[in-house]
């Protein structure tokens, strides 16, 4: 492992993003003494901050903010900019960038990527066109909130608008081809509360469910219903879509009065689908950063809260995670100027000051460690090397790696081994026909638990010792055999809950190992179910207990029974 | 307390208290910590573990990543069975006493931060629903306990494994009645993630949901939703009274969704998913602090509500919240903290 | 504690034994009931037909008790409901409370909102309160078991009614019943509405929503149901034989309002309680009362 | 069912049901089917659905509405009202339609009597020198009547 001295943690940080998150980042960061490079692909930064500031947040003041960055000596913004690659580990990241066709590289200690979400209409979706009488939500908005101020091009969107007039129909289709999400619902009950005032239309929303879950939106869907806006709620995709000429016919069933409606509205609003720009996904797979089922950043596992990613010194914040409140943009925003500052500032924690050293005698450079290392903290110029500050010490490297070359401080197979001969002592010391057995554990979720289980009362039946892994992933086959020969009557491995393992893979790593040892021991003819593998997270105590009372008997009954014939 | 060396005092040692502690921790700015109860954790601590095998993202277990990284944290110092007795602000700094057994204690500290939470709606203000009277209904904090600490469910009645149960959604939440309005935010993600990890440990329970509209939660809800729809029964109307049936069986009583007339459902076990509701001190910390509540009784995060210099919060004190915003807010927090300090030291 | 006596429409002409009860039970506890002879019909009638005149009509008899600085006592639920809405509405209400004295000014008459309404039973509950009560009792009900009937616009909408009671866990009239030493039944139907005021619209309907509560009061066999108004009364007594038909089996439910159990308590005769206007009645319970006097 | 067209619907008729007095708080319902769940009468009689009257409100069903006979079988017992959790005051609802059906003349004949009998006499039973008579045999005060009152308060 290179020595935290051979590496550097340059105090620049380069922010990704066109919206609020960005510029929010930017600025909480430069309040915080540091150097930004911002990087912004579109032209502008977005203003949907202002429509619907559901809840109060003051506009005016971040607009100012924003304003003044520009004159901040530690600021750089570059826009209508790519970026193209990220190389290099955290504190040193090199960070390709393209603007026009000039490409340079930018070499920064932290990422933070805070990217506003591409909106397309779901006109295939609904088999419709773009018209006068049809637009997105974002178009919607655009139109309304610009209306409102000078903007030019206001006269444009305005035209759109002009259809509307007092009695006219307006149909907003939300969150039917696919569940809806705050954002999308936050923008339709504003919206439809504004045409509502301005133009006295009556208003129909068409959704699957109304998205309150956010302060302030329960009390504006009220206001809604009690300004005469009318919601139509279905379990499918909501109503049939005909065409005739120009002119869109909804057909639906009001779920309440199991009625047949139709309506012809003068005005059709349609949501979008949410997604990041083709640029940054490609990014996203070159710099192996993980995503979630959706394609959007930061993947479904707890442990990333609030803003990390699954490599060191990249965060992610706003909306890239996921349609949400520009309000809550801003919070992720300084939350991520938070983490950046622990990267920088922070103590380092107890977990990353462990010694994980690569034995060169043994290292072929087969590159399985820089395969297998789920945070990318493994590099290799003439010699294999592990970078101190992206390396999480899990381990995984180290049980995969064919030579055994990877040692980690305090984890080491030595000394594992030596608590291993320790049990055996004490086997031998004491005699006993109850069952003796070794618990592999995560020490995050298992180690919890199992200290938890210590500090309570419960009648275990037999030995039970326990051996803690920086994470589940980090078992290594040897280690069960090895405890089988010294004569353990049974061993439990367990690891944390699939996709709640903060090495992402470690959990499942462990389990595949798992059934590869049972292959092994069940041909040599040992009974399979003396060994046993469980996903248990650190609050569930009970199966913790389940196992040492109830399979810890079954084990005893195994043993004798096993012992007598 | 040295003005280069500023200590923050945190009232509340749930999720966001210890996130917001340890943040500070880490950037070397010394904590005083005071919890109510005599145990950190808050509620997160009585929640159970939701994989159903696959992790649900509930977030429950964080509290003891908080709770062990705690042990290492030196300079926060936590006082449990403590409560605020007087607090005022003077040049720059709050001066405060707070009372536990045995003796209180005093402090100084340039930055306070209210991690109070909040309190679970109390299912009796819905007599219809008979919590209390007919012991097979429970609250959803109920169910987190049992599945916490036995990871089974059972009817309390005869402690025997329910055949059936049914969740009834905003109960306390959404109701300008009992002038609560406003949506909790948590209880769809708690009851459906307990309904998906109840159907995975008896496959043969028959799940039924009375809601209104399910709120999208976590990471790629619609699948999640999608899922969920398969297996449990989903009706969209809220149940009117709950009634005893026969062999301590629960009579549901709601308007059916699909077609125009009211119906009965008989099942083992009710669980009505309480909503989030205002702390119970935070009337007296409003008074104290001069830190305006708002409509619904919570105390205020948003900046344009006009709150004394130095106060900032985190988690369900400011409104109800899920686990995961908590954390971030915790966050956002300390950030705000740590500006504040850095502007107030360069001045 | 005097209090502006207000009859209504049915009490004085086809409930005489409810009167006279209240009247005697009132007398004997010392609440004094002053009768104003202008008062008239409390305008529920009117409400489905023009809720703004009902109001007015309820003002008017509020006007009247406000003059003569008394609260008013009502015996009839529907005239409490109809009267104590209308106070707690024109209180919170100033831009009607005008329209509504722009319409009395023609009989003279100003209503200022500072009178208070409460039922009989409310007002033996809370203003006198059950210890006073007991003290009077010299024959107390005891292994008589009686089934309370709250009706609802005793104690709903709740926040026009005073709030006497929970509206899911009603006490009141269960004590006030228990007082007497006699046992106050908690059954399922009890707060049950009686469907007094669906009778003119569907008889057929009422009956059946009156039998659900007849049908498990008989079944379950108290010695009676206790009645604080007459449109109850009506159903439950009244209707009580076309129940029967209805629910084709044999009914047998004394009814009896709840001043003649009390009065019973206090020592007065069935004669003095109007128990001959009752139509149900419990023959064997009320012979042990008659031989004393 | 046919299929209505909802811009042949009145969108007005819901403002000026809230504009009825009782009728002010109709447009708060989110139909949850509380109301009707505890409905008693629904019981009994499946077509008077307290949700299914409202949503008829909302959407602008006016004629089909008023015209319903159901309408006066609600036993105005407040459950309802007392179970809304949006404070729609359905019972309120009820009156304020019932009064907006005897408008459009469409209410059963018993409705207009009591509003006769009342402007006449300010009683809904007559009190005559024989009801007098049996009340003073059992000792109660007379009533007086005092119908003028009630002509000049409710004269057309």
């Amino acid at each position: 492992m290179m020595t935290l001295s051979e590496v550097q943690k340059i105090p620049k940080v380069l922010i990704f993003g066109n919206g609020p998150t960005a510029q929010e980042t930017a600025g909480q960061l430069l309040d915080l003494g540091y150097e930004i490079i911002e990087i912004n692909p579109a032209e502008d930064f977005s203003q949907d901050i202002s429509c619907p500031a559901t809840g109060s947040s003051p506009v005016q003041d971040y607009m100012e903010k924003w304003g003044t960055l520009a004159n901040n000596p530690r600021y750089v913004l570059f826009n209508q900019t790519a970026l193209q690659t990220i190389e290099g580990f955290a504190g040193e990241f090199q960070v390709r960038l393209k603007r026009d066709q000039k490409e340079w590289i930018e070499t920064v200690g932290a990422i933070v990527l805070a990217p506003e979400l591409i909106s397309t209409g779901r006109f295939e979706d609904y088999a419709l066109t773009p018209s006068n009488q049809i637009m997105t939500l974002e178009e919607l908005n655009a139109a309304v909130c610009s209306s409102g101020e000078g903007i030019e091009g206001k006269a444009e969107k305005e035209t759109r608008l002009k259809g509307l007039t007092p009695q006219t129909y307006v149909a907003f289709l939300v969150g039917l081809k696919a569940e809806g999400n705050v954002l999308d619902m936050a923008r339709t009950l504003s919206l439809a509360q504004e045409l509502g005032r301005k133009y006295q239309s009556q208003i129909c929303v068409f959704c699957r469910n109304v998205k309150v879950a956010e302060e302030g939106l329960e009390r504006l869907y009220q206001a809604c219903r009690d300004e005469g806006v009318l919601f139509f709620k279905f379990d499918d995709e909501g109503p049939e879509i005909i065409r005739s000429g120009e002119r869109v016919i909804l057909h639906f069933t009001d779920m309440v009065l199991s009625q047949p409606f139709e309506l012809v509205p003068d005005l059709l609003v349609l949501d979008s689908v949410h997604s990041l720009s083709e640029k940054l996904q490609g990014l996203a797979v070159s710099a192996r950063i993980n995503t979630d089922g959706n394609g959007l950043l930061q993947p479904a596992n707890v442990h990333l809260l609030p803003q990390a990613s699954n490599r060191a010194g990249i965060f992610l914040a706003g909306p890239g995670k996921g349609p949400l409140l520009p309000r809550t943009g801003l919070e992720e925003a300084k939350a991520a100027a938070l983490m950046v500052h622990h990267f920088f500032q922070g103590e380092t924690l107890e977990n990353q000051q462990r010694e994980v050293t690569v034995d060169k005698g043994l290292c072929t450079i087969c590159l399985t460690c820089l395969r297998f290392c789920p945070h990318q903290a493994i590099g290799w110029s003439h010699r294999i090397f592990i970078h101190p500050l992206a390396c999480q010490r899990c381990g995984i490297c180290a049980s995969e790696c064919p030579m055994d070359a990877i040692q980690i401080a305090g984890y080491a197979d030595l000394e594992v081994e030596s608590k291993l001969t320790r049990f055996r002592q004490k086997w031998q010391e004491v005699e006993t026909t109850q069952p003796k057995v070794v618990i592999f554990g995560c020490q995050r979720s298992a180690g919890v638990a199992w200290e938890e289980v210590q500090r309570s009362t419960f009648n275990v039946k037999g030995h039970l010792d326990f051996i803690s892994l920086p994470c589940a992933g980090k078992l290594d086959p040897d280690y069960v055999l090895k405890v089988l020969a010294m004569g353990a009557d049974g061993v439990v491995v367990l690891a944390c809950p699939e996709e709640n393992c903060k090495s992402i893979y470690g959990n499942t790593y462990a389990h595949g190992r798992f059934e590869e040892i049972r292959d092994y021991v069940e041909e040599t003819g040992f009974d399979p179910r003396r060994i046993r593998f469980e996903y248990l997270s650190s609050n569930m105590v009970w199966k913790l207990k389940e196992i040492m009372e109830e399979w810890m008997e079954e084990l005893g009954g195994m043993i004798n029974q096993q012992s007598a014939a | 307390m040295n003005l280069d060396n500023p200590k923050v005092l945190i009232l509340g040692g749930g999720i966001a208290g210890l996130t917001a502690a340890l943040a500070l921790n880490r950037l070397g700015i010394p904590v005083e910590l005071i919890e109510k109860s005599e145990a950190l954790g808050g509620m997160v601590r009585s929640f159970c573990c939701k994989a159903s095998p696959v992790c649900q993202q509930c977030g429950a277990c964080l509290v003891n990543d908080a709770l062990k990284m705690l042990v290492g944290a030196h300079n926060v110092d936590v006082h449990l069975q403590a409560e605020l007795k007087e607090i005022k602000m003077d040049a720059k700094e709050f001066l405060y006493t707070y009372s536990r057994p045995g003796g209180g204690g005093e402090g100084r500290a340039a930055a306070l931060l209210l991690a109070t939470g909040f309190t679970p709606f109390r299912a009796e203000d819905k007599p219809q629903y008979r919590y209390g009277l007919l012991s097979n209904v429970l609250t959803g904090l109920d169910l987190e306990r049992q599945l916490r600490e036995t990871g089974k469910v059972i009817k309390p009645s005869d402690q025997a494994p329910p055949q059936s149960m049914a969740f009834i959604q905003c109960v306390g939440s959404r109701d300008l009645h009992l002038n609560h309005p406003f949506c909790s935010q948590v209880c769809c993600g708690y009851a459906l993630r307990m309904a998906n990890l109840i159907k995975h440990k008896n496959p043969q329970m028959e799940i039924t949901v009375f809601y209104m509209d399910i709120q999208s939660f976590g990471k790629d809800f619609p699948n999640f939703l999608n899922q969920t729809r398969k297996q449990i029964r989903f009706i969209r109307s809220i149940p009117g009274e709950i009634s005893a049936g026969d062999q301590d069986q629960l009579i549901f009583t709601f308007q059916s969704d699909d077609g125009l007339t009211s119906q009965k459902l008989a099942a083992d076990l009710a669980v009505l998913s309480v909503g989030m509701m205002p702390g119970l001190d935070n009337p007296v910390l409003s008074k104290m602090l001069g830190h305006p509540l708002n409509a619904d009784g919570f105390l205020p995060a948003n900046p344009d509500v006009s709150r004394p210099e130095g106060i900032f919060s985190a988690g369900a004190v400011s409104g109800p919240k899920s686990i995961s915003r908590s954390i971030a807010q915790a966050y956002q927090a300390v950030e705000e903290v740590a500006a504040f300090l850095s502007k107030r030291s360069s001045v | 504690m005097n209090y502006a006596f207000f009859l209504g429409c049915t009490v004085p002409v086809r409930n005489l034994n409810y009167e006279l009860s209240a009247r005697l039970v009132a007398e004997t506890l010392g609440l004094e009931l002053v009768d104003l002879e202008d008062f008239q019909c409390c305008g529920f009638p009117l409400k489905s037909v023009h809720f703004f005149d009902s109001l007015v009509i309820a003002a008017r008899n509020l006007a009247l008790a406000e003059k003569a600085g008394l609260p008013v006592c009502t015996l009839c639920s529907a005239c409490g409901g109809s009267l104590s809405e209308a106070n707690h509405l024109l209180r919170h209400n100033a831009e009607l409370r005008s329209q509504i004295n722009e319409r009395l000014k023609e009989v003279g008459l100003e209503y200022t909102g500072t009178g208070e309404v409460k039922h009989f039973i409310r007002i033996l509950y809370e203003d006198l309160g059950l210890d006073r009560i007991k003290e009077k009792i010299t024959r107390p009900l005891s292994g008589f078991t009686f089934a309370p009937h709250y009706g609802c616009h005793f104690i709903k909408p709740a926040e026009a009614a005073g709030g006497i009671d929970p509206v899911e866990d009603p006490k009141s009239l269960s004590e006030l019943i228990e007082v007497t030493g006699a046992k106050a039944l908690k059954y399922n139907t009890m707060l049950n509405c009686c469907g007094g005021s669906v009778l003119g619209a569907k008889e057929d309907l009422a009956n059946t929503l009156a039998g659900q509560k007849l049908g498990e009061v008989n079944q379950l066999g108290a010695n009676g149901l206790i009645m604080i108004c007459p449109f109850c009364n009506v159903m439950y007594e009244g209707q009580q034989k076309k129940v029967e038909k209805k629910l084709e089996q044999k009914l047998k439910v004394p009814v009896l309002y709840y001043p003649q159990l009390l009065g019973l308590a206090l020592g007065a005769g069935p004669e003095q309680l109007g128990f001959k206007l009752n139509r149900v009645k419990d023959k064997d319970f009320l012979k042990q009362f008659e031989k004393e006097d | 069912m046919e299929r209505i067209d909802l811009k042949k619907l009145d969108p007005e008729f819901k403002h000026r049901v809230a504009g009825e007095l009782g009728g002010e708080h109709i447009k708060k319902c989110f139909a949850c089917g509380i109301c009707s769940a505890r409905c008693p009468i629904e019981k009994i009689e499946p077509e008077y659905n307290p949700r299914k009257i409202i949503r008829m409100i909302l959407l602008g069903l006016e004629d089909e509405l008023l015209k319903e006979e159901f309408l006066w079988h609600c036993s105005t017992c407040y459950t309802c009202q007392e179970s809304c959790p949006q404070r729609v005051n359905f019972t309120e609802v009820i009156f304020a339609l019932r009064n907006l059906a005897v408008r459009k003349g469409l209410a059963p004949a018993g409705m207009a009597a009591a509003q006769n009998l009342l402007s006449q006499q300010g009683r809904m039973y007559e009190v005559g020198d024989f009801e007098n008579e049996k009340r003073q045999e059992m000792g109660l005060p007379k009533i007086k009547g005092n119908p003028e009152d009630y002509q000049k308060l409710l004269k057309k």
